[in-house]
């Protein structure tokens, strides 16, 4: 029975379908990442890179102390180490004696993202490339999903954002995604426009999509390589290679690693949210 | 007669120990409550005032928040909602007082409900038209709000029906149809009188309203079932309201959130701020409108104890949450109540116990029960209680949640504050035009009930012996069905 | 690229603006008014060139100038705008990596704020009536005033200099390595050899910030990455504040300013008697102060202890090759190289570097001496006529250099600059300058010219303000004007380049030049350097003062991001929260919680440093990744004429330098002494984030490197 | 209640099932109407529209109004009384996401020798531009909005290079898919409502992506 019906019963079947495989849909890519956090130095290249060809506000002071940022990758940092302390105290307590913790913290794209569910409009969902996307046209602002990301990566446009590009700067605005209006929530896509020219390009040259291919923004010029990004169905990728390295798998909540000092994890995998960001443990000499 | 000045006399009333004196004559239900819609004295018009000028500066408020996005209202990255989700599950909550006097009170006989659950009502589709506001104008992006209703569009899109908000949508519209049908239908008796005893623009109005009720057999008997009808209809709605409504926090990932007990805590609270109210409009019209014939000490009396016993159910249900968060391994979740408990907002949290569930206990008191001016400061500031409830719900998750990077205390903006206010203004509007337009006194049923406690006193030998001695009445009662009416 | 330009000046005009209005609609409620038919307009080329199509971007090699490091660019350009750099992956420098300035250099380009048209004092006139301004005035030699410079915008700048009575060129850069350059010089022989931070197994920098601001940090970024790769290196900071680099280190010691050096001597004293190696490859004068250099001196020195000096020789030891590098002050330079001969890391991880055949091409690196030269020579009045560009003197100069009133005792001071600064208000002539991105050059970076590499930079888009002229146009005018030899034949800059490098390459084909502009370098003939020793080098261990009764000793660090000042008027710089103590848009003081708790402050309290120089008054950061008796002010901001984002915010901590030099480099001294004083406000120091522990949470994780080489030895989580 | 009511009527049951069975049927088949509305009728192929084998594309209509332009160029000449290909004159369309209006250079490649500036006055207009070297400024007729992706390539891709059935000379048909037949009009007018609808029918009919980020930025 084709319309309405139709597609109510398509997608039924379609989502009971994902139930019974465990929520896996017939994905084409499954775009994840590796953040080696021993190379990375927090030195923002990747944040500044987003900034550029995300076409991220700038808010100004004022804004960023009401913490309204725009900063799709943020890098943190900790001057505490959990971890570390439990293998040997700092010597000098009074100094910071193992330097500081960075994390780049952006969108983890989980397969099982608290924030899809919730939209009353479905302006955000999981793509067949295993992303996490947002919709901006469709989005109406209502911030639930930001409320349900336990990793507080979706940025809401509080304010108009034309100000913060005073002629000439508008030029430099990436015609390849739209400039977000007030009252849209947004988020790192991992440069899905890029994903969108490389496929076009895959497509015009009769191949598929090889590892390579895509870059995103922050990948690209990091400068210590410590970013990774590919296509985790695709044994060959990058990715593909750490995560099995790792011993890490998608789908759960609790890795069991034959090798308990490998350096793979999940930020909040305990949430069972699946991230598709794998962090490498930052190493210290004790 | 002496009944009569003795109950006009409003001392006395303390110590008449019966709902309503029996021997009061239909005829005097009817001017009385008639009255009590005429011409408005000054005290209304203040109160209209105040009401209009607090929506005006909500409707600025809104404007202005259209025109520049919700960054006014202090709203950030990590605190997404605020006052206006909180503010929304506090109108909601006001909402069931109506049903539970009405509908479960109904069911179950308690007759003493009969003079007052008429405003009830009202207040129970007024809170519900004001809650309604608030989910739209926390929207970015408000003018495209109706985009969560499942219509049919050339783009073939729906909304997402996994969203609680969706299911938001739906309750609420429900509930808010099924109520204003029960207080409409309840009405009509009352309409026919309206419409017997008044001219000009109020007949054509009432004429209209009470669709040719002349108060026969078959009109009572359909009346009477459908009536009960939805009684039972609108019962498992109202619970299913808020259980959905807290469905919004519950069915989140958020530490503080994320509880199984939400949803009876907050239809327990929902009954418990619903009671308060009773009680607070409850004085003020029995002040404002002489409704001392009607709205007696006694009836107060019960819906002070019934209020105490809500609020103690709410209480238990708190604990149960603190305990099982405190019990419970989730590290999170603990910061969160301990972030309550000490954190910046602990004045709020510790008030929010105090009105909540302290304050209840001045209710056991029968002095308290008696003093009007006393009851009346207690019951309002149960509710305030109750509004720092749901704000303690929602804000200090969303101060702490799961990542350090985004913990920050967040103060809400004046827009927001306007907001609130305005919600007020808008529902004590709406408040005011109900009474002076419809009664807010069931006539009919008040009739009903003095009808019946004659016969129970009659039944009772030794009570028409001290109270009534002497006083003759009909000697055989009448079926029930030829009660009432014009 | 004649025909080219026209065509990208449709490009930039034609598409260009209407798909950025198009995009600044975004998806807001009245998206379908530009849904209307005739509501926009689309035009289209005159005679395009094949490679160009609409929607579709192309990649242009160039050069990104935001620092001396001068890394080779990718440019995105569509619709004849520049909209996106990447790193050009044939460079040795960058390898197709950048750093957030270089992201930001676009904003440079973009920024408001550009000069668009020249101006004499305060009214704008045509660049006829400016140049014969100029010509009427100079009288007397000139001087030009740049930052570091190279390639044949050198050449040409001495060409000028030459024709008009050999004037000087004072080159000026407050982040510089002359110090590292100088000890270079006389331990090797080789003012800049080449570093291999990749192949070492063990890095140790005394005060030089290698990974954020030091010669090339994208360079040693890339190689840090390997670094840390299987067999994992390790990074030990000595710093009197903790900088980018110290933050990533395995072992951060905080030694008290100017002390790097005894800790340094102090190592090499451990090496020498706990490890017994051999000091043969010393300078005697070198030799004696290590064993002078007693862990008990030490500590009173610098204050670290024993244990530390151990661990830190251990480390050299157990993880050799090793690299030791230390900037700051000479001697902790000279200590640095002491432990490398120590090592026999030269050679290894030190390799000679090259000089460029045409040997002014090479870099002419900017330094601080050079900047307390011009103010002496213009207070002098040695200066009649000096040229402006690339430089923001009245800013970065150090208040005891007094430049104000130097400036004022030349004539003629003409600034060729892109925004107006703090210079250009004393300056008579301005002339609007070309960004980056709009013009034609070459660069030898610093690093990159071990490889006999040159960095062609060539334009990415049309011009934004058509009255701005690029710099090698400007020196080559003024060259041809003082009738310097062999450039009459040349109409404009451009020609001058492809004619220089196709002398270059050898050849002037078309074809050629075309490889050379996609490569987006040239391969220039370098002849290898070799060492040699100096056996007659002494060092001279400074008394580092610790400071009196409730007196701190001033640092000013410099960040990469908003550097020295330059950029701090590039918004997505000034956003970027800084990477240690995550603050944007303002200054900051860092004090150590400890010395905060003796002068009675906490997070977020205003003070005011005073010195003897001068006062300012700024909000603290607490931590503890500074000395106890260091108070850090990053430089950066302060600025009060650079245009709507820079001006008025912040402080610069320069204005509290005093003039005092080093004795063999030269270099105006970065520290100083000064009270602190609390103002007795308070407000929250806007940062990307207020707590600084992760509550149990496994966020970042750390393992010790003991599981890691476990890890790397059974080929796992090398990654 | 009291022992002696009399006996009550029973609830109509049937009544009220007939009630909930008929509201539901209607909205069930206002939905199939709407539905069938939205996708253009039944069948889609039409004998107006252009002819395309193995593509069913909505026939919706859409009367745009007349935009001036600096030059009154005649679609209606050059394609169809002429019939040259679409492709020649927009031919970024086979390698972009834009289809883009021809440069100058291409038109005088032409009105260099045939119909010259001398001969007519619009060509004098163009030639006039050309000599000043200032392109015309068109005004946009066809547009998306600025948040939607469309890849006129891949779309030729699909329904001209790769379908099996076409020729290449047809480009026509495939333009007119979406632009209607640009032969019908002189100067070139909108023709059909390119809205979300309208591309969505047309990729559920030929399935194309039916994730939202393929087309939405």
């Amino acid at each position: 029975m084709p319309s309405l019906l139709g597609n109510i019963f398509k997608g039924w079947a379609h989502y009971s379908k994902g139930v019974e495989e465990g929520g896996h849909h017939d994905y084409e890519h499954m775009f994840a990442m590796v953040i080696d956090l021993d190379r990375c130095t927090g030195c923002n290249a990747c944040s500044t890179a987003c900034y550029a060809e995300n076409n991220l506000p700038v808010v100004g002071e004022d804004k960023f102390g009401a913490r309204q940022a725009m900063h799709w990758m943020r890098v943190e940092r900790y001057f505490d180490e959990p971890d570390m302390d439990k293998i040997a105290a700092a010597e000098e307590t009074d100094t910071q004696s193992r330097g500081a913790s960075f994390l780049p913290m952006m969108c983890q794209h989980c397969n099982a993202a608290p924030c899809e569910p919730v939209c009353p409009v479905g302006a955000t969902y999981h793509t067949l490339d295993g992303l996490n996307a947002q919709v901006y046209n469709r989005c109406i602002g209502s911030r639930y999903c930001a409320n349900n990301c336990p990793f507080r990566v979706r940025y809401f446009n509080f304010y108009d954002t034309a100000e913060s590009w005073p002629a000439p700067m508008d030029q430099q605005l990436n015609p390849d995604l739209s400039v977000r209006s007030k009252g849209v929530m947004e988020k790192c896509t991992m440069c899905i426009q890029r994903t969108r020219a490389a496929r076009d390009t895959a497509k015009r040259e009769g191949r598929a999509l090889i590892d390579g291919d895509i870059q995103t923004a922050c990948q690209q010029t990091c400068p210590t390589s410590a970013i990774v990004f590919g296509d985790l169905l695709d044994e060959t990728s990058a990715v593909a290679k750490i995560w099995k390295r790792q011993q890490v798998k998608l789908g759960t909540y609790k890795q069991n690693k034959e090798n308990p000092d490998l350096r793979g994890y999940r930020i909040f995998e305990e949430l069972n949210v699946d991230a598709k960001v794998l962090y490498l443990e930052r190493v210290r000499e004790v | 007669m002496s009944a009569q000045q003795s109950l006009a006399h409003k001392h006395l009333t303390y110590e008449q120990a019966k709902d309503i004196d029996e021997n009061i004559e239909w005829a005097k239900i009817n001017t009385d409550v008639l009255r009590s819609m005429e011409n408005p004295r000054r005290g209304y018009w203040v109160a209209m005032f105040i009401s209009v000028a607090l929506f005006a500066v909500m409707i600025y408020a809104e404007v202005y928040q259209y025109q520049f996005g919700m960054g006014p209202a202090a709203l950030n990255t990590s605190h997404m909602w605020d006052l206006y989700i909180s503010t929304f599950v506090f109108w909601i909550g006001m909402s069931h007082s109506g049903t539970l006097l009405s509908a479960i009170l109904h069911l179950v006989h308690a007759d003493w409900r009969k003079p007052i659950y008429r405003f009830a009502e009202a207040m129970t589709t007024f809170s519900l038209l004001t809650a309604g506001i608030f989910p739209v104008i926390h929207l970015g992006r408000v003018w495209n709000f109706y985009w969560v209703m499942p219509y049919m569009s050339d783009r073939g899109l729906w909304p997402n029906f996994r969203s609680p908000l969706i299911w938001d949508a739906f309750a609420i519209s429900a509930y808010l149809t099924s109520s204003v049908l029960f207080l409409y239908i309840g009405m009509i008796p009352d309409l026919a009188i309206c419409r017997d005893n008044a001219e000009g623009w109020r007949k054509k109005l009432y004429t209209w309203l009470s669709l040719g009720w002349r108060g026969d057999d078959a009109q009572w008997r359909n009346f009477r079932f459908t009536y009960l009808m939805i009684a039972c209809f609108l019962i498992p709605l109202a619970v299913s309201v808020h259980s959905i409504v807290s469905m919004d926090f519950s069915m989140s990932i958020m530490p503080g959130w994320h509880v199984t007990t939400f949803p009876p805590y907050f239809v327990a609270g929902a009954l418990y701020s619903g009671c308060a109210a009773i009680i607070t409009l409850f004085i003020l019209l029995r002040y404002f409108f002489k409704f001392e014939h009607f709205m007696t000490m006694p009836i107060l009396d019960k819906v002070c104890k019934l209020t105490f016993v809500i609020a103690m159910v709410w209480t238990y249900l708190n604990l149960v949450e603190f305990a099982s968060v405190w019990y419970g391994h989730d590290i999170p979740s603990k910061e969160v109540l301990l972030a309550k408990a000490s954190g910046p907002y602990s004045p709020f949290f510790w008030s929010m116990m105090l009105f909540g569930s302290i304050l209840p206990f001045a209710l056991l008191s029968p002095w308290v029960r008696r003093n009007m001016y006393v009851l009346f400061f207690v019951s309002v500031f149960l509710n305030v209680g109750m509004w720092l409830e749901r704000w303690m719900i929602v804000t200090p998750t969303l101060s702490m949640g799961h990542h350090p990077q985004a913990f920050n205390t967040m103060w809400p903006g004046w827009v927001e504050w306007a907001m609130v206010g305005g919600s007020f203004g808008w529902f004590g509007m709406l408040f005011l035009v109900f009474v002076k337009v419809f009664p807010s006194v069931s006539m009919y049923e008040v009739k009903e009930m003095v009808y019946h406690r004659k016969r129970t006193v009659y039944e009772d030998v030794d009570e028409m012996m001290d109270l009534h001695s002497g006083v003759p009445g009909p000697s055989s009662a009448p079926a029930s069905q030829t009660t009432g009416g014009a | 690229m004649s025909s080219t330009k026209i065509d990208r000046r449709n490009f930039l005009k034609v598409l260009g603006l209407g798909g950025a209005g198009a995009a600044l609609a975004g998806c807001d409620m009245p998206s379908y008014a530009t849904l209307e038919e005739g509501e926009e307009q689309v035009f289209s080329y005159l005679a395009p060139e094949e490679y160009v199509i609409p929607g579709i971007g192309v990649w242009y090699a160039s050069t990104c100038l935001q620092c001396p490091a001068g890394c080779g660019v990718h440019g995105r350009v569509r619709e004849g705008r520049a909209l996106k750099l990447e790193g050009n992956p044939n460079t040795a420098v960058n390898r197709g990596k950048l750093c957030q300035m270089g992201q930001a250099a676009l904003q440079t380009h973009y920024n408001p704020d550009r000069i668009a048209k020249p101006r004499i004092g305060a009214k704008e006139v045509t660049w006829a009536q400016a140049l014969a301004f100029i010509k009427a005035k100079s009288t007397g030699t000139p001087a030009w005033l740049t930052g570091a410079i190279s390639g044949h915008q050198g050449v040409l700048m001495d060409a000028h200099l030459n024709a008009s009575g050999g004037g000087k060129h004072y080159g000026v850069e407050i982040v510089n390595a002359q110090a590292w350059r100088s000890a270079c010089a006389d331990t090797i022989g080789d003012a800049q050899p080449d570093l291999h931070i990749d192949k070492a197994r063990s890095m140790v920098s005394f005060g030089a910030d290698v990974l954020g601001t030091w010669i090339s940090p994208v360079k040693f970024m890339a190689d840090y990455g390997e670094f840390r790769a299987a067999p994992r290196g390790v990074l030990t900071v000595i710093e009197p504040a903790m900088t980018l680099s110290g933050a990533n280190a395995d072992h951060w010691v905080a030694a008290r300013p100017g002390s790097e050096a005894a800790v340094a001597l102090g190592v090499a004293n451990a090496l020498a008697t706990e490890y017994s190696v051999s000091t043969s490859a010393l300078p005697t004068g070198v030799a004696d102060a290590i064993f002078t250099m007693t862990p008990e001196r030490v500590r009173e020195l610098s204050g670290v202890d024993t244990r530390t000096l151990s661990r830190i020789a251990g480390t050299l030891m157990s993880n050799s090759p090793s690299l030791v590098i230390g900037d700051g002050s000479y001697e902790n330079a000279v200590a640095a190289m002491a432990l490398n001969l120590m090592l026999g890391n030269i050679g290894a991880t030190i390799t000679p570097g090259a000089d460029l055949v045409p040997a002014d091409l090479a870099m002419r690196d900017g330094s601080t001496k050079a900047l307390a030269n011009f103010a002496k020579n213009a207070q002098s009045g040695d200066i009649q006529a000096a040229f402006i560009s690339g430089a923001n003197p009245v800013f970065t100069a150090p208040d005891g250099l007094n430049m104000k009133d130097a400036l004022a005792k030349i004539e003629l001071k003409v600034a060729i600059a892109m925004f107006e600064d703090e210079t250009t208000q004393f300056c008579d002539v301005v002339l609007p300058l070309a960004s980056p991105l709009e013009d034609w050059g070459t660069h030898a970076p610093p690093l990159g010219a071990a490889r006999g590499e040159i960095h062609v930079q060539q334009p990415l888009m049309e011009k934004l303000h058509p009255e701005a002229l690029g710099l090698g146009d400007i020196l080559l005018g003024l060259a041809q004007d003082a009738g310097a030899a062999g450039l009459d034949d040349f109409e404009d800059y451009y020609g001058y380049l492809r004619t220089a490098i196709s002398a270059m390459i050898g050849t002037g084909q078309e074809a050629a030049w075309q490889d050379v502009l996609q490569a987006g370098k040239v391969q220039a003939p370098a002849t290898q350097r070799s060492f040699t020793a100096n056996g007659s080098l002494t060092i001279n261990v400074p008394e580092s003062k610790a400071p009196g009764k409730g007196e701190l000793i001033l640092i000013t660090t410099a960040r990469q991001g908003l550097y020295d000042g330059r950029h701090a008027n590039l918004p997505w710089l000034q956003e970027a929260p800084d990477q240690i103590s995550k603050a944007v848009w303002d200054s900051w003081a860092e004090i150590h919680p400890t010395t905060a708790a003796r002068l009675g402050l906490k997070d977020g309290d205003y003070v005011t440093i005073t010195s003897a120089d001068g006062a300012l008054t700024t909000r603290i950061f607490l931590y503890k990744g500074v000395h106890p008796d260091a108070i850090a002010v990053p430089m950066g901001q302060g600025h009060t004429h650079y245009g709507r984002y820079a001006s008025s915010v912040g402080v610069n901590p320069l204005n509290l330098l005093g003039a005092d030099t080093d004795a063999r480099t030269g270099e105006v001294s970065n520290t100083t002494t000064v009270h602190v004083q609390a103002t007795g406000d308070n407000r929250y120091l806007v940062r990307l984030m207020d707590i600084d522990r992760q509550y149990g949470r496994k966020l970042t994780a750390t393992i010790s490197a003991d599981q890691q080489r476990r890890n790397q030895s059974n080929k796992q989580g090398g990654a | 209640m009291s022992p002696d009511r009399p006996k009550r009527r029973p609830f109509p049951w049937i009544r009220t099932v007939m009630a909930v069975g008929v509201v539901g049927a209607s909205i069930v088949l206002g939905g199939q109407l709407l539905e069938q509305e939205r996708r253009g009728g039944e069948s889609p192929v039409t004998e107006a529209g252009p002819r395309v084998p193995n593509a069913q594309f909505p026939t919706d209509t859409f009367n745009g109004k007349d935009v001036p332009q600096p030059i009154n160029y005649s679609h209606k000449l050059h394609a169809g009384d002429l019939g040259i290909n679409c492709l020649y004159c927009h031919t970024y369309a086979r390698r972009s996401k834009v289809a883009g209006i021809p440069p100058t250079s291409k038109c005088m490649g032409c009105h260099t020798v045939v119909a010259t500036a001398d001969e007519k006055p619009e060509i004098e207009k163009l030639a006039a531009m050309w000599e000043s070297g200032q392109s015309p400024a068109w005004n946009k007729v066809n547009d998306v909005p600025d948040f939607v992706h469309f890849s006129h390539e891949r779309h030729l891709q699909k329904f001209l290079f790769d379908n099996p059935d076409m020729n290449v000379k047809d480009s026509r048909e495939v333009c007119a898919m979406c632009h209607g037949d640009m032969v019908e009009v002189t100067v070139a007018k909108k023709m059909r409502p390119l809205t979300m609808g309208f591309c969505n029918t047309c990729h559920e009919n030929n399935n194309g992506p039916a994730d939202c980020t393929r087309c939405h930025k």
